[in-house]
């Protein structure tokens, strides 16, 4: 029986599972590029280990059946490794941290996420995501409103008026606070997740590979750099859009 | 105001080639569904109005499962589930997957509308027919099916039209068409989705527009089932 | 198909039977009101559609085309974001309503076509025969015309409310929960996708089964099925 | 009881009604015949309303056909009629298309319309066809329940248009008796018709139409057997 | 040359046919008439196969109906029928609904047939309306692009079923005539009508039938002037 990683050592190519959820984890650029840190992570492997990267873009609901179906290699995407979905696919170690914030209206007037805790408030976030069970978790007394969609259908809720505040993830919410915003974050954080990406439980050469890689790149400063310039910062912005 | 009008056409710009892009792709997968799924559901609306019981049954059976299931559940087992029965002409890739599924639905609704049409053919049409001499196929293709075909005009143009939008769930299994393309564009232009979505909007209408005007041109040309 | 059933995992289902039982209810329930709003006004459109005056008719036909050559979710997003902007008090309607109003005038256009093709179908000579005993125009319509249209376009009209089920799963994007929400949820906590989109197609196919059911009855209640038998 | 005065009825071209006028007395049974497309049936449609006139009256019972004043819904349970094609609701049994129209137009409760509705089945000669649907039913039971229906209006004139073309010879006869006793009966009637038999037994008088014009006008006797007009001499020749 | 031998026909409970006999002679011209729902359509249908038989034998020309061995696409183009309501194609042309019998079922090719359909179309006397679609031409004219079709094939034998009940009156005399005239060029025919007028004049044998079965057989001065049966002498008092 070939193993995952026989097969991509033979052919040669190493096919990723993405979602194109947004900045900046996964996004297709001004110009037309698929980029985001995720993305460049695994260019980085697959330069390394000297095989082709085979991009393959699914939604949300497609990621984990493309992996189970063999119609991939792995996911690479912002994927929290919670206990029920560790019974689907294995996952390695956490490559970064999310952590999921609130975010208002400047003109509402809230300071931190505590104020949206509080009765006949309204509290957007998407659907059935690790934001909404933060969401529910910590501003219980709100109502939580669950959006299809991503963190750009949330933040239209609230702009729109039909949700006081919203819950997302500090990285994807800065490019919607950056500058003269009508959004501002607000302080403090509900709740920090690991972020890893994930393969078939079978195939465990490609597991050991990828958490090896991971504290390769941690251990040597790339995997820093490009949080950096990703994940911490906006810098990206300026290449990219 | 200008401002605002400025910075839209920009993003107009800016999009269109993307949104042609997923245009593109939207049209192609449809019309080969369209095609596809047109000439099974003929054939199965043909033969369900033919006296076989069992095969009747059979496609009326095919007809409920897939018009009372969400599109999203069998394209989601066409791509996902066929493949882990381990049959090699089951292994679809997204785009080979996409048509298959699109084709499957698209065929129940087509079923339906022809086996309607050729029972609209009155009866003694057929029967001239058979006295003149036709064999029954004669007859059917000679006489029945022409006329029945007119009837169908007009509703299988509905029918296309939704066929065309549910393309929009595609993207589940990785086909970049015209919904997600702007949803991707979205991503990048924090604060402008409705209009994007309305973008949207305007692309399908330019595709399914004229698909609508050839249904009311069909009713008024072919609705009767005469010649004038 | 026996590796089908083997890879079926009947204990997760039912950890979120309660679930899907709350969705599909949210969907039968929300599907009855758009069902019959849209069949309700459905009406007054083919009528307006049949018109002798132009600008009537041509009001209607705008409606129709408009609405069935652009995709439902984003007429769901105008409704929702576009409808406060235009009008002081748009934001009045919470999610619920606003997916209902949506659904309805999403809905309606493809009801109205229907109809319009069902009255055509009832012979002239059923509404003179009405009129002849003094039936005023109304009284036509709803005691001889609409029966019978109805009852001859029955498959259309399941077939159009197949399909209004299933878009009542798009009320997700403006944060409803329906049936199609039961299973996203189902998927996204255990990631057992055959599981949750089985479970959800086999509810989406209960709802359509009773719909044929109610059709049925509906039929012989709008005078009976023996009539159609020529 | 009818009184028509220069009714002239265009459709489109085609000039169905040329100045047609004509006096129906209460009791009177007149009859119509001619030709295919000389506007018997639109004639006959125009007394009731079905089709507005281009020009001229209608006064019916002392009210104007399609007057602004005139509540066309009442005065039409007044003028009963007949089709060629029968046109009973194709969704309701006989008895039911006999008691909705009371109900619905007459207002008269569920029980008492029933009651009306079996009774005038079993005048017409079908009381056993009550639960059966017009597609269950013959041509000649459907016609008979057509008549049943007009009747249980009350009516003060009624209108025949062929009202036995679309059925079988042997048929026919038992309609033709059953309007033969409502004329006997005094009920006013205008009956359009290519059953000369009928015309020559049941009628007061008979009108031949032809281009949409009045050609001749005579009682039966005179009518069939010294027919002064051309056209109808040529007409009756065809027919006989 | 057609021979029926004992033939039954049961639509589920209902007997339609019942043990019916007779023959008919190359050139004969027979009227078979009976009150609705006698079998009389039903006969018709059973002789060109549209019915198959429950028991019984029919043979046309030499070859049995309905057996295995025989090939009944040809056999129906030596059997023309012309129906009560004409049904012409009516997505082709008068023209085109004679030509394309002749492509599909003879192979004729479309030159010889459209030359063979033009000269029928004068023959019935409407020359002028090839190019009209079925919509766009009256009754009687249909009617007669009906029996040019039937002609077309070259048929032994010609089957009417109430080949003018659908037509008005004075259109019914036309067409008529033409059946006549066929009849008189020695064309087997079997024709169930109401017309008795046609009856007596042309048929060379009257066959009156009820409930399934041949009640009486005569010629038509027997048949219409001392007829037998009990049955046949009250349709006969209801028809006349
Ligand atoms: N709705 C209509 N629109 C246009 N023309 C019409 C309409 N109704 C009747 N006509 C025309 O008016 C003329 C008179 O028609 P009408 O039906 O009154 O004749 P008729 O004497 O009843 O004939 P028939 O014996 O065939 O019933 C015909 O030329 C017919 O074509
Ligand atoms: N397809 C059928 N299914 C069931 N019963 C039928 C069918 N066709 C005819 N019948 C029945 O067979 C009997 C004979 O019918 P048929 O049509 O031969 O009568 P007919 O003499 O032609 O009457 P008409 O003068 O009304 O045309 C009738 O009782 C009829 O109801
Ligand atoms: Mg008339
Ligand atoms: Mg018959």
């Amino acid at each position: 029986q070939q193993t995952t990683m026989d097969k991509i050592a033979t052919e040669g190519k190493i096919t990723v599972a993405v979602q194109t959820q947004g900045p900046p984890v996964s996004f297709v650029d001004s110009k037309g590029e698929r980029t985001g840190l995720v993305i460049d992570i695994m260019k980085m492997m697959a330069e390394d280990m000297g095989v082709e990267l085979v991009i393959q873009d699914y939604d949300w609901k497609g990621l984990i059946p493309a992996l189970k179906s063999g119609k991939v290699d792995l996911i690479a995407a912002d994927m929290t490794p919670t206990a029920k979905r560790s019974m689907q696919v294995v996952f390695t170690d956490p490559v970064f941290f999310a952590e999921n914030v609130a975010f208002a209206l400047k003109s509402k007037g809230f300071t931190k996420w505590q104020d949206l805790n509080a009765d006949g408030m309204t509290v957007a976030a998407t659907q059935a995501s690790t934001y909404a069970d933060a969401a529910r978790k910590h501003i219980s007394k709100a109502e939580l409103k669950e959006y299809a969609g991503g963190t750009a259908q949330t933040t239209q809720a609230v702009a729109a008026g039909r949700a006081d505040g919203g819950v997302t993830d500090k990285a994807s919410l800065a490019q919607y606070t950056a500058g003269d915003s009508e959004f501002m974050m607000l302080d403090g954080v509900l709740a920090q997740e690991p972020l890893g990406f994930a393969v078939r439980p079978d195939s465990l050469h490609l597991l050991f590979t990828l958490n090896n890689y991971i504290g390769l790149i941690r251990y040597d400063g790339r995997l820093q750099e490009r949080l950096a310039y990703w994940w911490e910062s906006l810098d990206w912005e300026k290449d990219h859009k | 105001m200008f401002e605002s009008i400025a910075e839209k056409w920009a993003i107009t710009v800016n999009l269109w080639p993307i949104l042609m892009h997923g245009l593109w792709l939207t049209f192609a997968v449809s019309m080969l569904a369209i095609v596809l799924g047109s000439a099974l559901g003929f054939g199965l609306g043909v033969v369900r109005t033919l006296p076989f019981g069992w095969p009747r049954r059979l496609i009326g059976l095919y007809l409920h499962v897939f018009r009372g299931t969400p599109f999203l559940v069998q394209l989601y087992i066409v791509y996902f589930v066929l493949p882990s029965l381990d049959i090699a002409f089951l292994q679809f890739d997204s785009f080979v997957a996409a048509i298959v599924a699109l084709s499957f639905y698209t065929s129940s609704y087509v079923t339906e509308i022809t086996a309607a049409a050729v029972r609209a053919v009155p009866p003694g049409q057929e029967e001239a027919a058979r006295a003149a001499g036709m064999s029954k196929s004669q007859a059917l293709y000679h006489v029945v099916l022409p006329q029945a075909l007119r009837l169908m005009i007009p509703p299988m143009a509905g029918v296309y039209v939704v066929i065309i939008k549910s393309t929009s769930l595609l993207s589940v299994i990785g086909i970049a068409e015209l919904t997600r393309q702007g949803e991707i564009a979205i991503l990048r232009l924090p604060g402008n989705v409705l209009f994007v979505y309305c973008l949207i909007a305007v692309v399908y209408f330019i595709y399914c527009y004229p698909v609508l005007r050839f249904s009311q041109w069909g009713e008024r040309r072919f609705g009767r089932i005469d010649g004038s | 198909m026996s590796s089908l059933l083997q890879h079926f995992n009947y204990r997760v289902v039912g950890q979120y039977l309660d679930i899907f039982a709350e969705g599909m209810f949210a969907t039968l329930w929300m599907s009855a009101v758009c069902l019959v709003a849209s069949i309700f006004f459905g009406v007054f459109v083919a009528l307006m559609r049949m018109s002798p005056n132009p600008l009537i008719w041509r009001l209607a036909a705008g409606y129709i085309q408009a609405i069935r050559a652009t995709p439902l979710l984003i007429q769901i997003y105008l409704v929702y974001y576009g409808l406060p902007a235009l009008l002081p008090f748009g934001n009045f309607f919470d999610e619920t309503q606003t997916a209902l109003i949506a659904l309805t005038i999403h809905s309606t256009p493809y009801m109205a076509e229907i109809i319009r093709a069902g009255i055509l179908s009832v012979p002239a000579g059923q509404a003179e025969g009405a009129y002849s005993v003094g039936f005023s125009r109304p009284q036509t319509l709803f005691h001889v015309v609409l029966p019978q249209a109805l009852a001859n376009v029955t498959p259309p009209l399941i077939g159009q409310t197949a399909i209004l089920i299933k878009d009542t799963s798009l009320f997700s994007i403006i944060a409803v929960f329906e049936l199609m929400g039961a299973g996203v949820r189902m998927f996204s906590e255990t990631v057992v996708a055959t599981e949750s989109y089985v479970t959800t197609a086999i509810c989406y196919l209960m709802i359509y089964m009773l719909t044929l059911i109610l059709a049925r009855f509906a039929q012989q209640k709008l005078g009976g099925t023996e009539w159609r038998r020529i | 009881m009818i009184r028509i005065e220069n009714v002239s009825k265009q459709f489109g071209e085609i000039k169905a009604l040329n100045d047609v006028s004509c006096v129906v007395a209460p009791g009177e049974v007149l009859v119509i015949v001619g030709p295919s497309g000389s506007g018997k049936s639109t004639l006959l449609r125009t007394i009731n309303g079905l089709e507005t006139i281009s020009s001229g009256r209608i006064v019916v019972d002392g009210v104007e056909v399609g007057a602004k004043a005139t509540d066309m819904n009442k005065l039409r349970t007044s003028i009963g009629m007949v089709f060629q094609h029968f046109n009973l609701f194709s969704h309701k049994t006989a008895l039911e298309n006999i008691v909705m129209c009371q109900t619905v137009s007459l207002k008269r409760n569920r029980a008492e319309a029933t009651a009306i509705g079996r009774d005038l089945l079993a005048r017409v000669g079908i009381p056993d066809k009550a639960d059966s649907y017009p597609s269950q039913l013959s041509g000649g039971q459907q016609q008979r329940v057509a008549i049943a229906r007009s009747l249980a209006m009350h009516p003060k004139v009624m209108l025949f248009d062929e009202a036995t073309s679309a059925l079988d010879p042997e048929t026919v006869s038992g309609v033709l008796q059953l309007m033969q006793e409502l004329a006997t009966e005094g009920m006013t009637m205008v009956v359009v018709t290519h059953e000369m038999g009928f015309a020559r037994e049941a009628a007061d008088r008979v009108i031949f139409m032809d281009q949409g014009e009045i050609q001749e006008e005579a009682n039966p006797q005179v009518f069939f057997d010294a027919p002064k007009n051309e056209r109808t001499i040529k007409f009756l020749s065809q027919i006989l």
